[in-house]
Protein backbone atom coordinates (compact mmCIF):
# COMPACT_ATOMS: atom_id res chain seq x y z
CA UNK A 1 0.00 0.00 0.00
CA UNK A 2 3.03 2.25 0.28
CA UNK A 3 2.65 3.40 -3.32
CA UNK A 4 -0.71 4.99 -2.61
CA UNK A 5 -0.62 8.76 -2.66
CA UNK A 6 -1.61 10.42 0.60
CA UNK A 7 -4.85 12.19 -0.14
CA UNK A 8 -5.43 13.82 3.25
CA UNK A 9 -4.40 13.46 6.87
CA UNK A 10 -6.50 12.05 9.67
CA UNK A 11 -4.83 14.00 12.47
CA UNK A 12 -3.84 17.61 12.94
CA UNK A 13 -0.15 16.73 13.35
CA UNK A 14 -0.29 15.17 9.86
CA UNK A 15 1.21 11.84 10.85
CA UNK A 16 -1.58 9.53 9.68
CA UNK A 17 -2.08 9.56 5.92
CA UNK A 18 -5.29 8.42 4.26
CA UNK A 19 -5.90 7.38 0.66
CA UNK A 20 -8.77 8.89 -1.39
CA UNK A 21 -11.18 6.28 -0.02
CA UNK A 22 -10.20 6.98 3.57
CA UNK A 23 -8.09 3.86 4.18
CA UNK A 24 -4.79 4.10 6.04
CA UNK A 25 -1.83 4.47 3.71
CA UNK A 26 0.45 2.76 6.25
CA UNK A 27 -1.17 -0.30 7.80
CA UNK A 28 1.42 -0.19 10.59
CA UNK A 29 0.12 3.23 11.72
CA UNK A 30 -2.98 1.56 13.14
CA UNK A 31 -3.73 1.57 16.86
CA UNK A 32 -6.89 1.60 18.93
CA UNK A 33 -6.77 5.37 19.17
CA UNK A 34 -6.30 5.65 15.39
CA UNK A 35 -9.42 3.51 15.01
CA UNK A 36 -11.29 5.95 17.28
CA UNK A 37 -10.09 8.85 15.11
CA UNK A 38 -11.12 7.03 11.92
CA UNK A 39 -14.55 6.39 13.44
CA UNK A 40 -15.16 9.97 14.52
CA UNK A 41 -14.00 11.02 11.03
CA UNK A 42 -17.09 9.27 9.71
CA UNK A 43 -19.29 10.37 12.60
CA UNK A 44 -19.30 7.09 14.44
CA UNK A 45 -18.75 6.50 18.16
CA UNK A 46 -17.24 3.08 18.79
CA UNK A 47 -19.04 0.96 21.38
CA UNK A 48 -18.02 -2.46 22.69
CA UNK A 49 -20.24 -3.99 20.01
CA UNK A 50 -18.32 -2.16 17.29
CA UNK A 51 -15.01 -3.24 18.79
CA UNK A 52 -16.04 -6.90 18.84
CA UNK A 53 -16.53 -6.75 15.09
CA UNK A 54 -13.30 -4.87 14.45
CA UNK A 55 -11.54 -7.66 16.35
CA UNK A 56 -13.33 -10.31 14.27
CA UNK A 57 -12.09 -8.68 11.07
CA UNK A 58 -8.54 -8.19 12.38
CA UNK A 59 -8.44 -11.86 13.42
CA UNK A 60 -9.75 -12.85 9.99
CA UNK A 61 -7.01 -10.85 8.29
CA UNK A 62 -4.37 -12.28 10.62
CA UNK A 63 -5.35 -15.80 9.67
CA UNK A 64 -6.24 -15.48 5.98
CA UNK A 65 -4.25 -12.39 4.90
CA UNK A 66 -7.32 -10.87 3.29
CA UNK A 67 -10.20 -8.79 4.66
CA UNK A 68 -13.54 -10.60 4.33
CA UNK A 69 -16.40 -9.83 1.94
CA UNK A 70 -19.93 -9.79 3.39
CA UNK A 71 -20.70 -13.53 3.38
CA UNK A 72 -17.49 -14.68 5.08
CA UNK A 73 -17.77 -11.73 7.48
CA UNK A 74 -21.21 -12.95 8.57
CA UNK A 75 -19.81 -16.47 8.96
CA UNK A 76 -16.76 -15.32 10.93
CA UNK A 77 -19.00 -13.21 13.19
CA UNK A 78 -21.27 -16.18 13.77
CA UNK A 79 -18.28 -18.34 14.67
CA UNK A 80 -16.79 -15.76 17.03
CA UNK A 81 -19.82 -14.06 18.58
CA UNK A 82 -22.70 -16.50 18.10
CA UNK A 83 -25.79 -16.93 15.95
CA UNK A 84 -27.52 -13.79 17.18
CA UNK A 85 -24.79 -11.41 16.04
CA UNK A 86 -23.79 -13.39 12.97
CA UNK A 87 -26.35 -11.82 10.66
CA UNK A 88 -26.06 -9.21 7.97
CA UNK A 89 -28.81 -7.17 9.65
CA UNK A 90 -26.81 -6.90 12.87
CA UNK A 91 -23.71 -5.87 10.91
CA UNK A 92 -25.67 -3.33 8.90
CA UNK A 93 -27.14 -1.81 12.07
CA UNK A 94 -23.71 -1.16 13.53
CA UNK A 95 -21.96 -0.26 10.28
CA UNK A 96 -24.61 1.04 7.87
CA UNK A 97 -23.77 0.93 4.17
CA UNK A 98 -21.06 -1.62 3.47
CA UNK A 99 -19.97 -3.34 6.71
CA UNK A 100 -16.99 -5.18 5.11
CA UNK A 101 -15.50 -1.96 3.75
CA UNK A 102 -16.25 0.16 6.79
CA UNK A 103 -14.91 -2.35 9.30
CA UNK A 104 -11.78 -3.01 7.21
CA UNK A 105 -11.15 0.73 7.14
CA UNK A 106 -11.53 1.08 10.90
CA UNK A 107 -9.41 -2.03 11.45
CA UNK A 108 -6.59 -0.44 9.45
CA UNK A 109 -6.68 -3.07 6.69
CA UNK A 110 -6.62 -2.76 2.91
CA UNK A 111 -10.02 -2.49 1.25
CA UNK A 112 -11.52 -5.97 0.71
CA UNK A 113 -10.85 -6.71 -2.97
CA UNK A 114 -13.84 -9.01 -3.28
CA UNK A 115 -16.33 -6.23 -2.67
CA UNK A 116 -16.99 -4.95 -6.12
CA UNK B 1 -19.23 -30.36 -24.06
CA UNK B 2 -16.60 -28.97 -26.45
CA UNK B 3 -12.96 -29.22 -25.41
CA UNK B 4 -10.51 -26.81 -27.02
CA UNK B 5 -6.89 -27.91 -26.76
CA UNK B 6 -4.20 -25.30 -27.47
CA UNK B 7 -1.17 -27.42 -26.52
CA UNK B 8 0.56 -30.36 -28.22
CA UNK B 9 -0.33 -34.00 -27.48
CA UNK B 10 1.67 -35.23 -24.50
CA UNK B 11 1.54 -31.82 -22.78
CA UNK B 12 0.05 -31.49 -19.30
CA UNK B 13 -2.91 -29.68 -20.83
CA UNK B 14 -3.54 -32.54 -23.29
CA UNK B 15 -3.33 -35.18 -20.57
CA UNK B 16 -5.69 -33.27 -18.31
CA UNK B 17 -8.15 -32.82 -21.15
CA UNK B 18 -8.03 -36.53 -21.93
CA UNK B 19 -9.15 -37.27 -18.38
CA UNK B 20 -12.20 -35.11 -18.87
CA UNK B 21 -13.54 -35.88 -22.36
CA UNK B 22 -16.85 -37.74 -22.21
CA UNK B 23 -18.33 -39.96 -24.91
CA UNK B 24 -20.65 -37.20 -26.19
CA UNK B 25 -17.96 -34.50 -26.15
CA UNK B 26 -16.18 -33.00 -29.14
CA UNK B 27 -12.52 -31.93 -29.29
CA UNK B 28 -11.08 -29.02 -31.27
CA UNK B 29 -7.31 -28.73 -31.68
CA UNK B 30 -6.03 -25.18 -32.17
CA UNK B 31 -2.68 -23.36 -31.92
CA UNK B 32 0.00 -25.89 -30.83
CA UNK B 33 -2.77 -28.48 -30.54
CA UNK B 34 -2.60 -29.02 -34.30
CA UNK B 35 0.71 -30.81 -33.76
CA UNK B 36 -1.49 -33.84 -33.14
CA UNK B 37 -1.33 -34.18 -36.93
CA UNK B 38 2.29 -35.29 -36.46
CA UNK B 39 1.17 -38.12 -34.19
CA UNK B 40 -1.22 -40.40 -36.07
CA UNK B 41 -0.92 -42.90 -33.21
CA UNK B 42 -2.00 -40.41 -30.54
CA UNK B 43 -4.86 -41.99 -28.52
CA UNK B 44 -7.04 -38.98 -29.23
CA UNK B 45 -7.49 -39.99 -32.87
CA UNK B 46 -9.01 -43.34 -31.87
CA UNK B 47 -10.71 -42.25 -28.64
CA UNK B 48 -12.58 -39.30 -30.15
CA UNK B 49 -13.02 -40.65 -33.65
CA UNK B 50 -15.59 -38.64 -35.66
CA UNK B 51 -15.77 -35.88 -33.03
CA UNK B 52 -12.25 -34.42 -33.15
CA UNK B 53 -11.22 -31.55 -35.44
CA UNK B 54 -8.19 -29.48 -36.31
CA UNK B 55 -8.46 -25.73 -36.91
CA UNK B 56 -7.55 -25.36 -40.59
CA UNK B 57 -5.83 -21.98 -40.36
CA UNK B 58 -3.51 -23.19 -37.59
CA UNK B 59 -2.78 -26.35 -39.58
CA UNK B 60 -1.66 -24.39 -42.62
CA UNK B 61 0.22 -21.81 -40.52
CA UNK B 62 2.16 -24.68 -38.97
CA UNK B 63 2.91 -26.28 -42.33
CA UNK B 64 1.06 -29.47 -41.45
CA UNK B 65 -1.36 -29.52 -44.38
CA UNK B 66 0.20 -32.56 -46.07
CA UNK B 67 0.17 -34.61 -42.86
CA UNK B 68 -3.48 -33.79 -42.33
CA UNK B 69 -4.36 -34.75 -45.91
CA UNK B 70 -2.33 -37.97 -45.76
CA UNK B 71 -4.24 -39.20 -42.70
CA UNK B 72 -7.54 -37.60 -43.69
CA UNK B 73 -7.78 -35.82 -40.37
CA UNK B 74 -10.92 -33.65 -40.24
CA UNK B 75 -10.47 -29.87 -40.20
CA UNK B 76 -12.80 -26.94 -39.58
CA UNK B 77 -12.37 -23.29 -40.50
CA UNK B 78 -13.17 -20.39 -38.13
CA UNK B 79 -16.85 -20.62 -39.07
CA UNK B 80 -16.73 -24.31 -38.24
CA UNK B 81 -15.16 -23.41 -34.90
CA UNK B 82 -18.13 -21.11 -34.22
CA UNK B 83 -20.58 -23.85 -35.24
CA UNK B 84 -18.97 -26.26 -32.80
CA UNK B 85 -19.47 -23.78 -29.97
CA UNK B 86 -23.11 -23.36 -31.05
CA UNK B 87 -23.73 -27.10 -30.83
CA UNK B 88 -22.19 -27.54 -27.39
CA UNK B 89 -23.64 -25.80 -24.37
CA UNK B 90 -20.32 -25.95 -22.56
CA UNK B 91 -16.84 -25.10 -23.82
CA UNK B 92 -13.65 -25.70 -21.85
CA UNK B 93 -10.25 -24.52 -23.05
CA UNK B 94 -7.17 -26.53 -22.06
CA UNK B 95 -4.02 -24.42 -22.38
CA UNK C 1 -26.83 -16.40 -29.71
CA UNK C 2 -25.04 -14.13 -27.31
CA UNK C 3 -21.31 -14.75 -26.85
CA UNK C 4 -18.71 -13.59 -24.36
CA UNK C 5 -14.95 -14.12 -24.54
CA UNK C 6 -12.39 -14.50 -21.76
CA UNK C 7 -8.87 -13.59 -22.91
CA UNK C 8 -5.98 -14.55 -20.62
CA UNK C 9 -2.96 -14.42 -22.96
CA UNK C 10 -0.76 -11.36 -23.58
CA UNK C 11 -0.22 -10.04 -27.10
CA UNK C 12 3.09 -11.01 -28.71
CA UNK C 13 3.63 -13.51 -25.89
CA UNK C 14 0.77 -15.85 -26.57
CA UNK C 15 -1.26 -16.78 -29.62
CA UNK C 16 -4.43 -16.56 -27.54
CA UNK C 17 -5.41 -12.94 -28.31
CA UNK C 18 -4.96 -13.54 -32.04
CA UNK C 19 -7.15 -16.63 -31.93
CA UNK C 20 -9.69 -14.74 -29.82
CA UNK C 21 -9.85 -11.83 -32.21
CA UNK C 22 -10.34 -14.07 -35.24
CA UNK C 23 -13.00 -16.04 -33.40
CA UNK C 24 -14.72 -12.79 -32.41
CA UNK C 25 -14.87 -11.67 -36.04
CA UNK C 26 -16.27 -15.05 -37.13
CA UNK C 27 -18.91 -15.02 -34.38
CA UNK C 28 -20.13 -11.62 -35.49
CA UNK C 29 -19.97 -12.51 -39.18
CA UNK C 30 -22.33 -15.40 -38.50
CA UNK C 31 -24.92 -13.09 -37.05
CA UNK C 32 -24.33 -13.72 -33.37
CA UNK C 33 -24.03 -10.95 -30.83
CA UNK C 34 -20.69 -10.57 -29.07
CA UNK C 35 -21.61 -8.93 -25.78
CA UNK C 36 -18.18 -8.46 -24.33
CA UNK C 37 -14.57 -9.49 -23.97
CA UNK C 38 -13.15 -9.83 -20.47
CA UNK C 39 -9.37 -9.51 -20.14
CA UNK C 40 -7.85 -11.34 -17.18
CA UNK C 41 -4.45 -12.67 -16.10
CA UNK C 42 -1.81 -11.76 -18.73
CA UNK C 43 -4.64 -10.81 -21.07
CA UNK C 44 -4.81 -7.38 -19.43
CA UNK C 45 -1.80 -6.34 -21.56
CA UNK C 46 -4.12 -6.26 -24.59
CA UNK C 47 -5.43 -2.96 -23.24
CA UNK C 48 -2.15 -1.05 -23.21
CA UNK C 49 -2.44 2.14 -25.23
CA UNK C 50 1.36 2.34 -25.21
CA UNK C 51 1.56 -0.87 -27.24
CA UNK C 52 3.82 -0.07 -30.20
CA UNK C 53 4.45 -3.03 -32.47
CA UNK C 54 6.31 -2.46 -35.77
CA UNK C 55 4.10 -0.93 -38.48
CA UNK C 56 3.82 -4.16 -40.44
CA UNK C 57 2.45 -6.11 -37.46
CA UNK C 58 -1.10 -6.13 -36.17
CA UNK C 59 -1.68 -3.73 -33.28
CA UNK C 60 -3.91 -5.85 -31.10
CA UNK C 61 -5.09 -3.03 -28.91
CA UNK C 62 -6.29 -1.11 -31.96
CA UNK C 63 -7.96 -4.25 -33.30
CA UNK C 64 -9.99 -4.65 -30.09
CA UNK C 65 -10.92 -0.97 -30.17
CA UNK C 66 -12.14 -1.33 -33.75
CA UNK C 67 -14.25 -4.32 -32.73
CA UNK C 68 -15.79 -2.17 -30.02
CA UNK C 69 -16.57 0.69 -32.41
CA UNK C 70 -18.02 -1.48 -35.14
CA UNK C 71 -20.03 -3.90 -33.04
CA UNK C 72 -20.41 -2.28 -29.64
CA UNK C 73 -18.45 -5.00 -27.85
CA UNK C 74 -17.69 -4.18 -24.20
CA UNK C 75 -13.96 -4.40 -23.38
CA UNK C 76 -13.65 -5.08 -19.66
CA UNK C 77 -10.30 -5.43 -17.92
CA UNK C 78 -9.95 -6.98 -14.47
CA UNK C 79 -8.81 -4.14 -12.24
CA UNK C 80 -6.86 -6.27 -9.75
CA UNK C 81 -4.98 -8.14 -12.50
CA UNK C 82 -4.32 -4.89 -14.39
CA UNK C 83 -3.01 -2.82 -11.48
CA UNK C 84 -0.59 -5.55 -10.45
CA UNK C 85 0.83 -5.57 -13.97
CA UNK C 86 1.05 -1.82 -14.45
CA UNK C 87 -2.04 -1.11 -16.55
CA UNK C 88 -3.71 1.97 -15.13
CA UNK C 89 -6.44 4.33 -16.20
CA UNK C 90 -6.04 8.03 -15.53
CA UNK C 91 -8.24 7.77 -12.43
CA UNK C 92 -6.27 4.84 -10.99
CA UNK C 93 -2.97 6.53 -11.79
CA UNK C 94 -4.10 9.57 -9.80
CA UNK C 95 -5.30 7.44 -6.94
CA UNK C 96 -1.94 5.67 -6.71
CA UNK C 97 0.21 8.72 -7.26
CA UNK C 98 1.54 7.68 -10.67
CA UNK C 99 2.48 10.27 -13.24
CA UNK C 100 1.30 8.38 -16.33
CA UNK C 101 -1.41 5.99 -17.40
CA UNK C 102 -1.83 3.54 -20.28
CA UNK C 103 -5.43 2.38 -20.26
CA UNK C 104 -8.19 4.39 -21.85
CA UNK C 105 -11.76 4.02 -23.07
CA UNK C 106 -13.24 1.96 -24.63
CA UNK C 107 -11.33 -0.39 -22.29
CA UNK C 108 -12.76 -0.26 -18.80
CA UNK C 109 -11.26 -1.37 -15.51
CA UNK C 110 -13.82 -3.43 -13.66
CA UNK C 111 -14.16 -6.06 -10.97
CA UNK C 112 -14.08 -9.81 -11.48
CA UNK C 113 -17.81 -9.85 -10.80
CA UNK C 114 -18.18 -8.54 -14.35
CA UNK C 115 -16.71 -11.80 -15.72
CA UNK C 116 -19.24 -13.86 -13.78
CA UNK C 117 -22.05 -11.61 -14.93
CA UNK C 118 -20.90 -11.98 -18.54
CA UNK C 119 -20.78 -15.75 -18.13
CA UNK C 120 -24.30 -15.88 -16.72
CA UNK C 121 -25.73 -13.48 -19.25
CA UNK C 122 -24.23 -15.05 -22.40
CA UNK C 123 -25.27 -18.30 -24.04
CA UNK C 124 -21.59 -19.10 -24.55
CA UNK C 125 -18.38 -18.00 -22.86
CA UNK C 126 -15.26 -19.08 -24.73
CA UNK C 127 -11.80 -18.88 -23.14
CA UNK C 128 -8.61 -18.04 -25.03
CA UNK C 129 -5.46 -18.52 -22.98
CA UNK D 1 -27.55 -29.88 -16.13
CA UNK D 2 -28.60 -29.73 -12.50
CA UNK D 3 -28.19 -26.48 -10.57
CA UNK D 4 -28.78 -23.62 -12.95
CA UNK D 5 -25.96 -21.37 -11.80
CA UNK D 6 -23.30 -23.58 -10.21
CA UNK D 7 -19.69 -22.94 -11.12
CA UNK D 8 -16.70 -25.26 -11.38
CA UNK D 9 -13.29 -23.59 -11.20
CA UNK D 10 -10.50 -25.85 -12.44
CA UNK D 11 -7.00 -25.10 -11.14
CA UNK D 12 -4.13 -26.67 -13.11
CA UNK D 13 -1.17 -24.50 -12.21
CA UNK D 14 1.07 -24.59 -9.16
CA UNK D 15 1.39 -21.81 -6.60
CA UNK D 16 4.18 -19.26 -7.24
CA UNK D 17 5.36 -20.31 -10.72
CA UNK D 18 2.56 -18.24 -12.23
CA UNK D 19 -0.29 -16.12 -10.94
CA UNK D 20 -2.91 -18.49 -12.36
CA UNK D 21 -3.59 -20.21 -9.04
CA UNK D 22 -4.14 -16.92 -7.23
CA UNK D 23 -6.25 -15.46 -10.02
CA UNK D 24 -8.24 -18.67 -10.35
CA UNK D 25 -8.97 -18.68 -6.63
CA UNK D 26 -9.93 -14.99 -6.82
CA UNK D 27 -12.54 -15.84 -9.45
CA UNK D 28 -13.90 -18.60 -7.22
CA UNK D 29 -14.00 -16.26 -4.20
CA UNK D 30 -15.81 -13.51 -6.04
CA UNK D 31 -18.42 -15.95 -7.36
CA UNK D 32 -18.88 -17.35 -3.85
CA UNK D 33 -19.12 -13.85 -2.37
CA UNK D 34 -22.03 -13.24 -4.74
CA UNK D 35 -23.72 -16.40 -3.48
CA UNK D 36 -23.02 -18.62 -6.50
CA UNK D 37 -22.36 -22.28 -5.54
CA UNK D 38 -18.70 -22.96 -6.37
CA UNK D 39 -16.64 -26.16 -6.41
CA UNK D 40 -12.94 -26.44 -7.15
CA UNK D 41 -11.20 -29.15 -9.17
CA UNK D 42 -7.41 -29.41 -8.93
CA UNK D 43 -5.58 -31.18 -11.76
CA UNK D 44 -1.89 -31.60 -12.64
CA UNK D 45 0.37 -28.98 -11.04
CA UNK D 46 -2.67 -27.45 -9.37
CA UNK D 47 -2.52 -30.30 -6.86
CA UNK D 48 0.50 -28.59 -5.30
CA UNK D 49 -1.95 -26.10 -3.76
CA UNK D 50 -3.64 -28.96 -1.90
CA UNK D 51 -0.59 -29.97 0.14
CA UNK D 52 -1.35 -29.35 3.79
CA UNK D 53 2.27 -28.70 4.79
CA UNK D 54 2.84 -25.67 2.60
CA UNK D 55 5.35 -23.10 3.74
CA UNK D 56 5.11 -19.36 3.93
CA UNK D 57 5.29 -18.83 0.18
CA UNK D 58 8.05 -18.39 -2.36
CA UNK D 59 10.36 -15.47 -1.56
CA UNK D 60 8.56 -12.19 -2.09
CA UNK D 61 5.19 -13.79 -2.78
CA UNK D 62 2.15 -14.12 -0.56
CA UNK D 63 1.61 -17.70 0.58
CA UNK D 64 -1.31 -19.59 -0.92
CA UNK D 65 -2.09 -21.62 2.22
CA UNK D 66 -4.05 -18.84 3.99
CA UNK D 67 -6.24 -18.45 0.90
CA UNK D 68 -6.78 -22.20 0.69
CA UNK D 69 -7.73 -22.15 4.38
CA UNK D 70 -10.10 -19.25 3.75
CA UNK D 71 -12.18 -21.06 1.11
CA UNK D 72 -14.49 -22.61 3.70
CA UNK D 73 -15.32 -19.14 5.03
CA UNK D 74 -16.71 -18.44 1.55
CA UNK D 75 -18.67 -21.71 1.72
CA UNK D 76 -16.40 -23.34 -0.87
CA UNK D 77 -16.30 -26.71 0.79
CA UNK D 78 -15.81 -29.18 -2.04
CA UNK D 79 -12.23 -29.49 -3.23
CA UNK D 80 -11.85 -32.20 -5.83
CA UNK D 81 -8.93 -33.83 -7.56
CA UNK D 82 -8.55 -36.88 -9.77
CA UNK D 83 -6.81 -40.16 -9.03
CA UNK D 84 -5.04 -39.98 -12.39
CA UNK D 85 -3.62 -36.50 -11.73
CA UNK D 86 -2.51 -37.50 -8.26
CA UNK D 87 -0.67 -40.53 -9.63
CA UNK D 88 0.88 -38.50 -12.45
CA UNK D 89 2.37 -35.91 -10.12
CA UNK D 90 3.44 -38.46 -7.49
CA UNK D 91 1.72 -36.87 -4.49
CA UNK D 92 0.49 -39.40 -1.87
CA UNK D 93 -3.10 -38.74 -0.85
CA UNK D 94 -1.97 -38.60 2.81
CA UNK D 95 -0.16 -35.32 2.02
CA UNK D 96 -3.37 -33.60 0.97
CA UNK D 97 -5.67 -31.39 3.03
CA UNK D 98 -8.48 -33.18 4.85
CA UNK D 99 -11.38 -31.95 2.75
CA UNK D 100 -10.11 -33.15 -0.64
CA UNK D 101 -12.26 -35.63 -2.52
CA UNK D 102 -10.96 -38.00 -5.20
CA UNK D 103 -12.58 -38.59 -8.60
CA UNK D 104 -12.10 -41.94 -10.26
CA UNK D 105 -11.15 -41.82 -13.95
CA UNK D 106 -14.55 -42.96 -15.22
CA UNK D 107 -16.34 -40.35 -13.09
CA UNK D 108 -14.55 -37.27 -14.47
CA UNK D 109 -16.68 -36.43 -17.47
CA UNK D 110 -20.01 -36.93 -15.71
CA UNK D 111 -18.66 -34.81 -12.87
CA UNK D 112 -17.92 -31.90 -15.20
CA UNK D 113 -21.28 -32.16 -16.94
CA UNK D 114 -23.07 -31.26 -13.69
CA UNK D 115 -21.89 -27.66 -13.82
CA UNK D 116 -23.61 -24.95 -15.77
CA UNK D 117 -20.45 -22.82 -15.77
CA UNK D 118 -16.78 -23.81 -15.90
CA UNK D 119 -13.67 -21.63 -15.69
CA UNK D 120 -10.29 -23.25 -16.35
CA UNK D 121 -7.11 -21.76 -14.84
Amino acid sequence: MSDVKIYRYLDSSKKIGLDPEGYLVEQSAWSKSVAELLASDEGLVLTDEHWELIDVVRDFYQRYEMAPAMRPLVKATKNALGEEKGTSIYLMTLFPGSPPKRIARLAGLPKPTNCL
Amino acid sequence: MLHILTKAPGSDAAQQMQQAVGCEDAVLLIEEGVQAALKPHWEGWQDYHSRIYLLAEDVSASGLGEMVDAHVFPTVDMNGFVSLTEHHLQTVTWY
Amino acid sequence: MEYGLLVMGAPYTSQAPHSALRFAQAVIAQGHRLAGVFFYHEGVHNASSLMTPPQDELNLRDAWVELHHLHNVALDVCIAAALRRGLLSEAEAQRHGKTSFNLEAPFELTGLGQLLTLQKRCDRLITFA
Amino acid sequence: MTDSENLLVIIRHAPYSSNLLREGLDAALVAAAFGQPVDLLFLGQGIMALLKEQGSGAPGQKASLPTMDMLEMYDIENLWTSEASLAAIGVPSAALRDNVRLLEPEAMSAFMQQYSHILNF
